[in-house]
């Protein structure tokens, strides 16, 4: 479907990336969201609270970030499109919620800006060190897609992916911005309503009646339709693990049958989930592994190299979990070592040296609050390369 | 490629972000480049130093940060101080000379300093010290055209403020060819 | 030798009190709390800047500033207050 | 329906019976009552959603032929609160316990209150957590006994009716599950009042609170709910505490008007935008 | 001490000024009269612990040289009562904006009161979320603006000590920062008042607050609360509503007494456990 | 130190693993507890609330698990050794504090009694499947260290043990219980006190002055002492990133400075840290790893395997984060495969995948709600051996 | 023809009405609610257990039941209401 | 290393639990072997069928689970149909026989019935219905002796209710004594 134009600024701005990502939403389709401040965040609550009455949409700033989490859930299944926002302290507060999600296939997108850690820590500051909350940080097993944009316009334009996602395979999309591109303006082009491709719920074919289950897949599928609410499919949704039905059934088998499905939906999914870029990794020695602002960063790493005959390529991956798995063990296959920068002690790099299957994995670490020098990730390829 | 490196320091308050804003907006969507601002936010924003950078390129810009800036503006001495040691040894610094003592410069560097707070003062609104400083800007670095920069300030300012902005702005801007044309 | 003035309730002065009052100009954000509640009106903004930028206060009266130290508990820079000096009852109820 | 068919059949998934509530448990009371407020004010049962949080009354949802939603707990009452902003035709209902509304919940219902969320929310109150156990809860009377108070409750109790009335709910009543028909009387008043709505039903836990307070079973329960019990319609909300054993105050306490949340946002927001303001539904007809 | 040093310098940590606080921000008046009321009682300063949630206001900890706490944003009630149940002979003192005791923090607030933990919780009530920039606040009047309310606060705000009252606090005051005296007063009586004391203080954020909402700086903020608060002590905390730009009812509202947490604590353990019972420490002399 | 007698309940009991962990937290000295009540946890919060009084310590239920979590460390900081106790959902709840206590190196015990996830889930069945949310679940750089008891008496033992590495590390320990082992009752002996090995808090050398640095460490140690509350010390302690003083400071050097130091002290002890026991590893082609319960369960599937020939061992973290990662890189080196049995779909594999580097590394999963049979895990053995 | 009882709120009943009352034995988990509540004494407690091992109610004065499903109200296991045969002002408040 | 599997299950309420924590107890406690005992608990443990599971062993039991009892003590139909397909071919059954209707059990079963209800009534209160199972169990299963039973029985019921309990226990044995003379 295209985009609803109500929701599209259509046109050339100078945006930061929380204005671009609130502007992603409303492209998408957002016409609920439900957010409580926090930098470096605050700037797509506060944008979205102003553009969304203008819109047909509605937002509430809640009592806390716990409410937030689960209100969109409840504005998901009363068939909106939802999103809330928040940054390390106030993510760490949705935890629950996220599982929640998860676990009844609600489609939301939940925005953390990312900032320097644990705790209060340097909250103006940038750093990238909730990768693995936003993969681990709730109980249970389950799985959650993840995506890090890399500019004010990738802001807008994964922001709307997210939101794509998030309908396609009903479960929480972690929309994993950072300070640096949350704060960063820059040029951000929004095309035209028609433009956008926008995936919608996918309602169920079948007529309310007695027979209905809400978890019931089409064959082939992992991802059941979603009732709307108040057209008298009289579902239940709960939390506890549960049959197609959406009964409570409290044994090894069902869930073994539900919490499988919910992460194979995703995990085999990885293919077609996979988004990276790639830049010279085909004659690359080491590869710069990157993500988010970061990836912007390496760049510069990888000229210096290029500069001093050293053969650096950069993979990024834009979609971050599931991990683009594939492509990796492939470039592990061909290349002497992996080089992962990242604004954190060591995360993403550790998915990376499980999938390089041996071959030399290290990090370029920084503990958050400023970027890294690019000199001092060369430093790290040339320690490689020694 | 060309790439400037551009950065605007004070205290918070005095219009940073907005001076940084317009210079990348102009850059961006009137000069048909690649800008990037960056800024330093917080709680510090309301006492100390605080800063705008803007990066201006001719082609894609990758790397966000600036490391050693081409041109600063600066007023306050805290942001001078803070941020002289990190400047390219050939830059231009720009200041507001009634809040800044531009000590120690390298001395491949060109240094104009103008009066914008009490330029903004007898406008009638020290708010507008950051636009005084714009004009002056505009008037002594090339990286984005005046042009631009005025069509980026006429969007980015309040409704009802554009005269007053516009006349601040040109009251840097010829501050500042006066200067240059005595061979800045 | 200060004249009391009405203090932050509008109570009345039980007798005339001496003060002195203490300025760090370079702490003062300018916000005039003080010189707005100084019962005396023994302050007034300086019409230069510190080197914030701020128009710090001055004593204009020193001599009616009777240390009530309203300013004092005021400023929320912690730039200035007020103490008695010599004898007095403290009329702060 | 035929005469054989108890009531309830149609409004409940009989396919999930029998229910997990103990014998003399006063939750499938509360259940019988708000089906005949149902069947009394025909309202569209499409149209109703059910909301719970978790513990023995948080199962309602679960059992109720209504688009249910077994959330969180603690959480009803924001879920219910995206729901009903995200489709304000709906009459959302939160049936919560004194623990899941009161005690990790208490933020969001006095905030709700406070906004006047358009939700109808009755919480059984048995003065205890009675699916974990019987804990302690803030409820539960001075002095009465749970597993984490062994020794007697020591923290004052809550008393729901003055937080919901001084939080700012604009209908609060009390009921114990001996007064049937007044509790589906105020059910039905409430499922056409815009607003928040908060009904607080004293119910029997004979399993975790009455035995281990040697107050008997279920039934001893209702008996004393029965002879101790005080209607007084209007009482002034500071002055119904409830003592360990002693007289419960019941009543319709507050029954006034004011904007529901989209109401007010919508009058703000027509106010300031103008024409710039799409619309937006209230779910509320005055 | 000398006289040219400021009497808060002994209090403070001096090494870490300048504060963050903006010019005309009442936050530091707030500090100034703590000082006072420390001096006047000459309470031990190494018994006094200051805990703060995440704000402005937050940061008083920071700035306090006695052992404090910055903790967690909300959860300053929480980590304060674990602290006093610790180390009962403590003076506990809470420091909290508006958003931080009352948005986020609600359910920990009413909870505390409820059970008359033995903290001194001082609001700085500036309407506002003054830290992150200006959102609305749950005590932000209607129709005041806000970035998150950019068309008008639509949502009644909470009346602070009726909240505080209803929730079972022992003592409830209110005062702006133009009321540095009476502040200063509060603050002193409530330094040996066992249990649960709030005070709220109205207090000006320029930054946030006052400038969007075109009420001008702190000091016309300043002004605005002498010419338009009035003093009613013992007023009915139900009537002290406050409305953008309207008069300010303040003074000391309650003042009673009741066991706190930990005398109610050892009384119950006491007369259940006899002899077993291992007598733990109160804090307080009665 | 010896542990004070009052807590210790000397003798032999039939305890289940709740009332043993609560038991060995007394005997650890916990004298202030927090909780709020959930299955399958609730048991440690009943009976702490029933024994605390008697031994001079104090209990409190709080409003919710957030309150809980903070309010140990404000007694934690008050002087006492203090827990807190929940299960999944719970748990989720504590994650902003986790990263306090991390940030602010509050000594603190977090039990996590483990059941089926995510959400809800099986309020009542058995999972291990918090494992990664122990590790990962706060934002931002920080670790802890958790622990996976497998009996009653080990429910007993290591939680004295783990209240021990909370005031050598100055770090929440995660002790990561399951329903299987909480609520399994078997024979439990509680020495006598004075054979009981307690860590005290170490407090500062120092007098309280002005000089006085609340984070300075010793030379050669990484966790500075801890001073008492209300002794003049005037400390100011903050979520915010802050230097030795514990002021907050907010750049890039201050947070590496500081939270290098904390994720190191961890790191960096694993040596010191590892626990972990081996059963038949010498001769095993195939090494079973397993933890908590399961560690029980392999027990029997090794019996089948050797039953039928295979060699088969089995490793055994009982410390699991750290991850005793020297030992089993030594491992890796000589065996063929290792299979790894949780109650999840894949967590601690992940680590042992990793760490592996190139030697096969296979799961044996098991979604919750119940055992593994041993006869499956078997069956992957068999057939990562055929 | 029943003979109408008081009802829980022991509001007099206005005149005689008639009434059935069905019984679901083998949902019943015997709390007796019905029972003590039923305003016509209709009820009582079967001997015999069902087969969860409670004793659910029987009719013992059919010709008692008027009909009011207050039994049906307060059963917490839907095992019994109550309905009005035959015609009959309602005389639920 | 002899290892023996008991499974005893009821409805909740029934105190299927406390029976199993006693035969536990005895065995650890009291007759110096291995004993774990586990259980279903939660929401399930108020309507249906609920079960208590006691692995008694010479030697540390490992493997904590009862897979196929060699003991079955059923005091509730719903819990014998759930329950019995479970069990060893040569498992002992012993069942409440006024609740219980042991159909369909496999041939090399020896099964015994009790109607402990009826005596745990006659004895005043229905409630020790399990301890009369108990004795019934202690007269006809060997792996845990009748002493150490009754010390564990004494030191887990509730101050006041002992006789009472021993009475119940004595009820049980005697009858499961007199049925095992009779040759069971
Ligand atoms: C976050 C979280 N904490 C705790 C629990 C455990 N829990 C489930 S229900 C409940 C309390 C139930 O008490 P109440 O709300 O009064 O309901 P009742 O069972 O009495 O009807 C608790 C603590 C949970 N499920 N989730
Ligand atoms: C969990 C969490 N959510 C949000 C924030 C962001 N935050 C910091 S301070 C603040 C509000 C401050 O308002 P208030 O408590 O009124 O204090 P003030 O700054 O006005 O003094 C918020 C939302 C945070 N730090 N942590
Ligand atoms: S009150 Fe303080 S900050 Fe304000 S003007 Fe006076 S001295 Fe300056
Ligand atoms: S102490 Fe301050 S406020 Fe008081 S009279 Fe002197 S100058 Fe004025
Ligand atoms: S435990 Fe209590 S509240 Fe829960 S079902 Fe049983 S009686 Fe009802
Ligand atoms: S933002 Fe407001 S509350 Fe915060 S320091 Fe500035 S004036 Fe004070
Ligand atoms: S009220 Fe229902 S459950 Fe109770 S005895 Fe009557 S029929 Fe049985
Ligand atoms: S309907 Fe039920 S309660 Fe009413 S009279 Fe008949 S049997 Fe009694
Ligand atoms: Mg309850
Ligand atoms: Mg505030």
């Amino acid at each position: 479907m295209k985009a609803d134009p109500r929701g599209v600024l259509t046109g050339v701005h100078f945006l930061d990336g929380d204005h671009a990502c609130c502007e992603g939403a409303l492209a998408a389709g957002c016409r609920c969201a439900f957010g409580y401040p926090i930098t470096p965040s605050t700037e797509v609550v506060e944008r979205i609270a102003q553009r969304l009455p203008t819109v047909g949409g509605v937002f509430l700033q809640m009592e806390d970030e716990i409410a937030s989490s689960i209100a969109i859930q409840g504005a998901a299944w009363g068939g909106k499109k939802v999103l809330s926002v928040s940054s390390g302290p106030g993510i760490s507060l949705m935890m629950e919620h996220i599982g929640l999600a998860a676990m009844t296939e609600t489609p939301c997108v939940f925005v953390n800006v990312q900032r320097a850690g644990p705790s209060t820590g340097l909250p103006t500051l940038v750093a990238q060190a909730d990768m693995m909350q936003a993969r681990w940080g709730s109980h249970g097993d389950y799985e959650v897609i993840a995506i890090c944009p890399n500019s004010p316009q990738e802001c807008f334009d994964l922001t709307l992916h997210a939101f794509n996602l998030a309908e396609t395979y009903r479960t929480p999309v972690m929309f994993m911005m950072d300070e640096a591109v949350g704060h960063m303006t820059e040029r951000v082009v929004i095309p035209a309503a028609e433009q956008l491709e926008v995936v919608e719920r996918r309602r169920p074919r079948e007529k309310p009646s007695d027979q209905y289950a809400l978890y019931r897949c089409e064959p082939g599928s992992r991802v059941p339709p979603m009732p709307p609410v108040g057209e008298g499919y009289r579902f239940h949704v709960t939390g506890l693990t549960h049959d197609e039905r959406g009964y409570p059934v409290m044994n090894a088998e069902a869930q073994d049958k539900l919490v499988r499905r919910l992460v194979d939906k995703i995990r085999l999914a990885e293919p077609e989930l996979a988004r990276y870029e790639e830049f010279q990794v085909d004659d690359a020695d080491v590869v710069l592994v990157a993500y988010g602002i970061t990836s912007r960063v390496v760049q510069r790493s990888m000229r210096l190299a290029r500069e001093r005959g050293l053969k650096v390529g950069v993979f990024r991956p834009v979609v971050v979990w599931p991990f683009p798995e594939r492509r990796l063990r492939e470039l592990a296959r061909r290349v002497k070592a992996f080089v992962v920068a990242e604004l954190n002690l060591g995360q993403v790099v550790l998915e990376v040296e499980r999938l390089a299957g041996g071959t030399r994995t290290v990090l370029a670490s920084h503990a958050g609050g400023a970027l890294h020098e690019p000199e001092a990730i060369l430093k790290v390829v040339q320690e490689v390369l020694r | 490629m060309s790439r400037t490196e551009i950065k605007i320091g004070g205290f918070g308050g005095q219009g940073v972000i907005l001076a940084g804003m317009i210079i990348g907006r102009a850059a961006a969507l009137h000069d048909d480049k690649d800008a990037t601002l960056t800024q330093s936010f917080g709680p510090e924003a309301r006492g100390g130093a605080c800063s705008a950078q803007v990066v201006v390129s001719t082609e894609r810009n990758l790397y966000p940060c600036v490391t050693a800036p081409d041109v600063l503006v600066v007023m306050s001495q805290p942001a001078y101080e803070q941020y002289v040691g990190g400047i390219r040894p050939d830059a231009l610094v720009l200041y507001e000379s009634s809040l800044v003592e531009p000590n120690g410069l390298p001395a491949g560097c060109r240094s104009f300093g103008i009066p914008a707070t009490s330029f903004a003062e007898e406008l009638g609104r020290r708010m507008v010290l950051n636009i005084v400083m714009l004009g002056f800007f505009a008037a002594l670095c090339d990286v984005v055209s005046e042009g631009a920069i005025r069509q980026a300030l006429a969007a980015s300012v309040p409704k009802g403020t554009e005269r007053l902005n516009l006349d601040a702005f040109t009251r840097g801007l010829d501050y500042g060819r006066a200067l240059r044309a005595k061979g800045g | 030798m200060a004249t009391a003035g009405r203090d932050g309730e509008g109570a009345p002065p039980r007798r005339r009190l001496r003060g002195e009052v203490f300025i760090h100009r370079e702490r003062c954000k300018g916000c005039a709390f003080c010189v707005e509640f100084c019962p005396s009106q023994a302050l007034a903004l300086d019409k230069a800047f510190n080197r914030k930028g701020y128009h710090p206060p001055v004593v204009v009266k020193a001599e009616a500033c009777n240390g009530c130290d309203l300013c004092g508990m005021y400023c929320p820079d912690f730039a200035i207050h007020g103490v008695r000096v010599g004898a007095g009852v403290d009329d702060e109820g | 329906m035929s005469q054989h068919v108890n009531p309830v059949e149609p409004f409940l998934r009989m396919e999930r019976m029998p229910h997990i509530w103990c014998p003399g448990c006063g939750i499938g009371t509360v259940v019988n009552c708000f089906v005949r407020a149902l069947l009394k004010t025909q309202v569209d049962i499409d149209k109703v959603s059910v909301v719970s949080g978790i513990g023995c009354t948080g199962r309602i949802a679960g059992y109720f032929r209504a688009d249910s939603f077994h959330t969180t707990h603690g959480r009803s009452i924001p879920f219910a609160t995206g729901l009903k902003m995200a489709n304000p035709e709906l009459s959302v209902w939160n049936f919560s316990g004194d623990g899941d509304l009161i005690a990790i919940g208490g933020n969001h219902f006095i905030h709700a209150a406070r906004r006047n969320a358009d939700l109808k929310v009755v919480c059984v109150n048995n003065f205890t957590y009675g699916m974990t156990g019987g804990q302690v809860a803030p409820t539960a009377p001075l002095h009465s006994l749970a597993t984490t108070a062994p020794y007697g409750a020591f923290e004052r109790p809550f008393n729901l009716p003055f937080l919901a009335d001084s939080s700012g709910a604009v209908y609060v009543a009390r009921w114990t599950t001996f007064h049937v028909r007044q509790l589906v009387k105020s059910m039905e008043e409430i499922m056409h009042k815009p607003g928040f709505c908060f009904i607080e039903v004293i119910a029997p836990c004979p399993t975790a609170y009455l035995r281990r307070n040697r107050l008997g079973d279920g039934l001893e329960a209702m008996r004393h709910y029965k002879q101790s019990s005080k209607v007084v319609h209007g009482a002034d909300t500071r002055s119904v505490d409830i003592e360990l054993g002693g007289p419960i105050v019941v009543g319709k306490f507050v029954d006034r008007d004011r904007p529901t949340t989209l109401e007010a946002m919508r009058d703000e927001l027509h106010k300031s935008l103008g024409d710039k303001y799409v619309p937006y539904p209230t779910g509320v007809q005055r």
